[in-house]
């Protein structure tokens, strides 16, 4: 591999990530302009337009506000948790194709962090690895509401982690590939000539029940019950201040856009649109922006949802995972299957 | 390369499963060994096996191992406190493992197995596997899945609560 | 991917890691512990058996290992619920104070 | 000849009459199961008459019914057959006639004293037994008579045990079956023994092999035939195997009547006469044979005379008459002793019923001594009774006269006069023992209490009928086998049987008419005398002396009396010999080889057990560290071991 190649690779990683970066702390005003609107009163307006510079005047704060270790609690991991979060929020979107390739330097280059021939497999491992991040505060900060929360978190992820599999069993079934873009790819004609190619069309219940999921993948609301602010003071982070508050903050909004970009890729064709074929370096950037603009609706509902629907009881969280998307997402294969079987997809 | 991320991977591996068997706290020792096994992850990955590495996170390091935090929280197990036992067990359990190490360096030293892997027909592809896994295996792995509906009903069964108590 | 992985490596690493378990299986007294440790022992017979299926250009040996994950994961939950039940009885896990059976 | 009726039906039907009243009588009712029981043995009856008429008119050769293969193992194969042949046909006719009669008399015997389950119990025995004797008597080879051999043994069994509640019947039951086990086991080595010189045990195999080589084993069957004469000896209770029958009469009478008098205990003298082609050829058993016969019929003659119980006598009656048959066969006057079976099934059926009538009237007493002066109360039965009384004593011209004169005769002829003079002796014994029973049943005044008095009474039809007609045939029976001196084509029965039961060789050889017409006037005039003397003797002493005579005697010889009324103490010297030693051996075996040895061993293994379990619990520490260790030591040792092994 050359310089050139070892360039790329690094932008190609490295861009997005950073846009992520940027992007999230524009959720966290995204999200309390959007609470406001939806709650009937203003929200932040007062620093900047629109109290855009909120944005950084928030990080100021976090920066400078007294990190408070407690005393009792396991250092380490303490430290370590936040980390952790963050990191495997971040690592999942290196499979997630955000655009068509772009012609560029005489290559080809794919608009992904890594193309992996598993990558849905390596999503859902990331997936379950974040869960640690929340388990580990929980249980490192030795305090009986952050452990409340950490142990809600790892019931939950583990339970709804099934589901939302199952759910994306079935797309994997009908695209026969693990591979991302090959998903995409798979998605891109329409069908009788005006109905998109879309995973969500035939399979509208699996789209339901992994959306639904990641919610509860992500700790949102209604299934935020490890940070459930009425019954565990602030669940697993209680106990976290300043930058390590805001990594878990960051972490959530990570995930929160990872989950809506494997939405998108997963059920709604990614970067692609019928009619609309990529070509050169504007093609790519047009996809680039399709594939934006879907994942910020779906970050949008995720906004919504959270300022709209009261929270669950643990009971009921755990019923509707295993006894209402576990069954669904089954009979969304086997509907899945059977379409395969009469060779409709 | 491969060989030096693959070594790395296994040292990693090795080092952390060393440190979680000598951790005396369970829940430490319980983080050392997703570490090891995301190390051994790797390896898989470094012998072309990354279905099997993925399955690996999945199902270890993201079921299984939280299942294990879930327990160690939800009895809120304590650092391993030093019983008064017999030295016995300690020294002979000692013994044995150095003659059985021995044993096993032996072994490898005679009978080699120095010859590089041969990764000539096998590719990272998930499709040459899961076609053998739905044909010739396909028998095992339905009555895997009866096992597995089995220790569901059996974990639900052990767990519940007696009646009355 | 160029095959440049000696056998050897995989194995020494493979008994390395059985050797650990075995020793935290024999050395340590949380049940937990135990058990964690007998799943280090079945992963490295795991990576044993990728390496030789690699070696041997064989597919065979991926699909014991899904086969041993998927048993492991029965019996990892089924393991853990007879601890969680263990406990509500004798409020300890130290196998050395679980001792019912004894003459 | 096509036989419209197969022979397997005779047997069949009591088989099936069995069968619904074994395992349903109890809930039809006693009138059903009477019905089941006599009507079965009645259709049987008629079903072997229709076969047994055309075959006495006519052709007499041997017909063979092969029904089934039954099992076959290595060279050794039975089939289920069955044969009509003259010998057979005998047998058969009057074992299904007296049958048929008994069966009768039993529904008037039976009916007031017992429950409807213990009744039908007894009909669906007695049908078995039917079937048992009927199966023994058809067999075509030695198997599937010892099928039948057998079966009759378990009925008598059952039925002599019928009274199972009381201690003697059981115990008398048991008696029957142990002693006719020791016959049985004589009959199965005979039966080994015949098949390990012919390799068959069918009839028509084994005396064609027998008859076509006599040189070749005749030197063996000596030995197998005594074996098989051990199995009659048992069935018929010949001496020293007689014992039971006495005790047999524990059961009810109709089951003395058919079992123990007219049909099975005649089984061992058919038996005999089916193998005379063997015996034949064993002068040494043929001689054993006479001998325990006029033995046993003196021997059971004399304890007769002195027997107090009316059952009792009969039963001594029928040991000695057994003998007699026994002593024609083994003289070789085969024909003589078939002939003496047949009449002796008549008149000794008819006084065990006529004894069934007489216990019937006084309400189940049995003691002679309380009785006396039944004639006029019972007149019938009286009747009946006398014809049958002289039939036996020997009084011409009636049945038991021309068997018994046969037999004396043919005794004469063979030059046995020691065993003339005993059989002679016996028939003057049997004259008075019998008329001794008359009198002090019939005759005299009444002894018994006055209640019993008052309850006396003739018996039903059902039971009166069936004594009149054996009665009759007591009378006539004989006149079917008139001796030579009455006209040369007037003995029937001799020509009917005689294609099976040739003469013996050495008598064949002899001049034709071995006695002069005269001799043999002479013989039956002195056999008559004989039995008018004891007659005489009887009614002087028990009619017109009121038994002061007998009384007196007894007085003087107290000794000899009271062995005689103890039946010669056999039962008690064969509990010395052994019952008693076989009780010890019994009770050392419990003692010491069942408690100290094997017990002993037991116990032993288990505390060594428990020994070793008690040292090596200590492994057994709970502790599940210490077992992972044991495994692990276990696996470096399967390691060294391989290696050591490559």
């Amino acid at each position: 591999m050359s310089a050139v190649d070892w360039l790329i690779l690094a932008l190609r990683v490295l861009i997005p990530l950073g846009v992520i970066l940027t992007v999230v702390p524009m959720l966290g005003w995204a999200e309390r302009r959007g609470a406001g609107l939806i709650q009937d009163r203003p929200g932040p307006n007062r620093v900047g337009p629109y109290g855009l510079l909120q944005l950084p005047v928030d990080a100021v704060k976090f920066f400078f506000k007294e990190d408070v270790i407690p005393a009792n609690s396991d250092k380490v991991l303490y430290v370590l948790a936040p980390g952790i979060a963050v990191f495997a929020a971040l690592t999942t979107f290196a499979v997630i194709p955000y655009g068509a390739s772009l012609p560029a330097a005489g290559r080809d280059i794919p608009l992904i962090g890594a193309d992996l021939s598993i990558g849905v497999l390596y999503v859902f491992a990331l997936t379950s690895l974040s869960v640690y991040g929340i388990v580990l505060a929980g249980w490192a900060s030795n305090n009986k509401f952050s452990l409340m929360g950490g142990l809600r978190s790892s019931a939950q992820i583990i339970s709804y982690e099934l589901a939302m599999t199952t759910a994306a069993a079935g797309v994997i079934l009908s695209s026969s590939s693990l591979r991302l873009p090959d998903i995409i790819w798979a998605q891109e004609r329409l069908w009788l000539g005006f109905l998109p190619r879309w995973n969500v069309v035939p399979q509208f219940l699996g789209f339901v029940v992994f959306f639904v999921s990641a919610f509860a993948e992500t700790n949102r609301v209604p299934f935020d019950l490890p940070e459930a602010d009425a019954e565990l003071v602030g669940g697993y982070h209680t106990e976290y201040s300043a930058m390590k508050f805001a990594m878990f903050m960051m972490a959530e909004y990570v995930n929160i856009v990872v989950a809506c970009a494997l939405t998108v890729t997963l059920y709604f064709g990614g970067w692609s649109l019928p009619g609309f074929h990529p070509e050169g370096i504007v093609g790519a950037i047009v996809s680039i922006l399709i594939f934006s603009a879907k994942t910020l609706f779906f970050v949008l509902v995720f906004i919504w949802v959270r300022w709209t629907l009261p929270r669950f009881r643990y009971d009921q969280l755990m019923r509707i995972g295993w006894k209402a998307l576990l069954p669904l997402a089954l009979v969304n294969l086997l509907w899945v299957a059977a379409l395969i079987l009469v060779r409709w997809i | 390369m491969e060989r030096l991320v693959f070594d790395a991977a296994a040292a990693l591996t090795i080092l952390f499963a060393g440190l979680m068997v000598m951790h005396p706290h369970p829940v430490k020792s319980v983080l050392a060994l997703v570490v090891s096994f995301f190390g051994l992850a790797v390896c898989y990955v470094m012998l072309s096996a990354p279905f099997i590495a993925a399955i690996q996170v999945i199902v270890y390091a993201g079921a299984i191992l939280v299942l294990f935090l879930f327990v160690l929280m939800l009895l809120n197990v304590g650092e391993e406190t030093r019983g008064r036992e017999r030295p016995i067990q300690r020294w002979l359990s000692a013994a044995a493992l150095l003659v059985f190490a021995g044993l096993l360096l032996g072994l490898l030293r005679a009978h080699g197995a120095s010859a590089p892997l041969s990764f000539g027909p096998l590719s990272g592809d998930v499709a040459p596997l899961a076609r053998l896994l739905f044909s010739r295996y396909l028998l095992p792995f339905e009555a895997l899945s009866v096992l597995l509906l089995a220790a569901l009903v059996g974990a639900f069964v052990l767990a519940q609560r007696e009646k009355g108590a | 991917m160029i095959g440049s992985i000696p056998l050897g490596d995989v194995l020494l690493a493979s008994g390395a890691l059985f050797t650990i378990g075995l020793a935290g299986a024999l050395l340590r007294r949380s049940a937990i512990s135990i058990f964690l440790s007998t799943e280090v022992m079945m992963n490295a017979a795991n990576l044993a058996l990728i390496g030789y299926g690699s070696a041997m250009g064989s597919r065979e040996g991926q699909i014991i290992v899904f086969f041993i994950i998927a048993i492991a994961a029965a019996e990892a939950s089924v393991g853990l619920a007879i601890f969680v039940a263990l406990f509500r009885h004798k409020e300890t896990i130290d196998v050395n104070k679980i001792n019912l059976l004894k003459w | 000849m096509s036989a419209s009726i197969p022979l397997w039906l005779v047997p069949a039907l009591p088989l099936a009459g069995f069968l619904v009243n074994g395992f349903l009588g109890k809930r039809l009712g006693k009138s059903f199961v009477s019905a089941v029981g006599v009507g079965a043995v009645g259709l049987a009856t008629a079903a072997a008459y229709a076969r047994l008429v055309p075959f006495f008119a006519g052709d007499h050769s041997a017909v063979v019914e092969r029904i089934a293969p039954w099992f076959s193992a290595g060279g050794f194969s039975a089939e289920i057959a069955m044969r009509l042949d003259p010998l057979s046909a005998l047998m058969t006719s009057f074992v299904t006639f007296v049958g048929f009669w008994i069966h009768v008399y039993s529904v008037g015997y039976m009916r007031h004293d017992e429950t409807e389950a213990g009744y039908a119990r007894y009909f669906a025995y007695l049908n078995l037994f039917m079937f048992a004797m009927l199966i023994l008597v058809l067999a075509q080879n030695f198997v599937l008579m010892f099928v039948g051999w057998e079966g009759v043994g378990l009925c008598s069994y059952l039925l002599i045990g019928y009274y199972y509640e009381r201690q003697y019947a059981a115990d008398a039951g048991k008696k029957a079956f142990v002693v006719n086990r020791i016959g049985d086991f004589g009959f199965l080595l005979g039966m080994f023994g015949l098949f390990s010189l012919f390799s068959s045990l069918d009839f028509d195999r084994v005396f064609t092999a027998a008859a076509a080589d006599p040189g070749k084993y005749a030197p063996y069957l000596t030995l197998v035939c005594l074996c098989l004469f051990l199995g009659a000896v048992g069935k018929s209770a010949q001496v020293p195997l007689f014992v039971w029958l006495p005790d047999a009469m524990a059961g009810p009478t109709p089951v003395s009547a058919l079992i123990h008098a007219a049909t099975m205990v005649t089984a061992g003298v058919y038996m005999v006469a089916r193998c005379n082609v063997l015996f034949r050829l064993a002068p040494e058993a043929m001689a054993a044979v006479a001998v325990v016969g006029a033995v046993t019929a003196i021997f059971a003659g004399i304890i007769a005379v002195a027997q107090n119980d009316i059952k009792k006598v009969l039963a001594y009656s029928t040991v000695s008459q057994l003998g007699y048959m026994f002593l024609a066969c083994g003289v070789g006057a085969y024909v003589a002793g078939m002939f003496h079976v047949l009449t002796h099934a008549f008149f000794k059926a008819c006084l065990f019923l006529g004894s069934g009538s007489v216990i019937h009237a006084m309400g189940g007493e049995q003691d002679m001594r309380r009785m006396g002066g039944l004639r006029s109360k019972l007149p019938i039965t009286y009747w009946t009774f006398l014809i049958a009384t002289l039939a036996i004593a020997g009084i011409p011209p009636l049945a038991g006269f021309f068997s018994k004169d046969a037999i004396l005769g043919s005794v004469f002829e063979h030059g046995q006069y020691v065993l003339w003079g005993l059989a002679l002796f016996t028939a003057g014994l049997t004259a008075f023992y019998m008329f001794r029973l008359v009198s002090l049943t019939f005759e005299g005044s009444f002894r018994g209490t006055p209640e019993q008095e008052h309850h006396l009474h003739e018996s039903p039809p059902s039971m009166t009928a069936p004594l009149v007609v054996l009665a009759i045939l007591s009378f006539v029976g004989g006149w079917i086998g008139l001796p030579r001196v009455f006209g040369e084509n007037l003995d029937r029965f001799t020509a009917f049987l005689s294609p099976i039961l040739l003469p013996l060789a050495s008598a064949a050889e002899r001049a034709e008419p071995g006695l002069s017409h005269g001799a043999e006037w002479l013989l039956m005039g002195v056999s008559v005398a004989a039995a008018v003397a004891g007659l005489l003797l009887a009614r002087s002493w028990y009619v017109r002396g009121q038994g002061r005579v007998p009384d007196r005697i007894a007085a003087s010889f107290p000794a000899a009396y009271a062995l005689l009324a103890e039946k010669f103490r056999v039962d008690e010297l064969y509990g010395l010999l052994f019952v008693r030693p076989f009780d010890w051996l019994a009770r050392m075996l419990w003692k010491v080889v069942d408690v100290l040895v094997i017990d002993g061993i037991l116990n032993a293994g288990a505390f060594l057990v428990e020994l070793v379990g008690d040292l090596l619990r200590f492994l057994q520490t709970g502790n599940v560290r210490n077992y992972a260790l044991s495994l692990f030591l276990g696996l470096i040792a399967l390691m060294l071991f391989v290696i050591g092994a490559v």
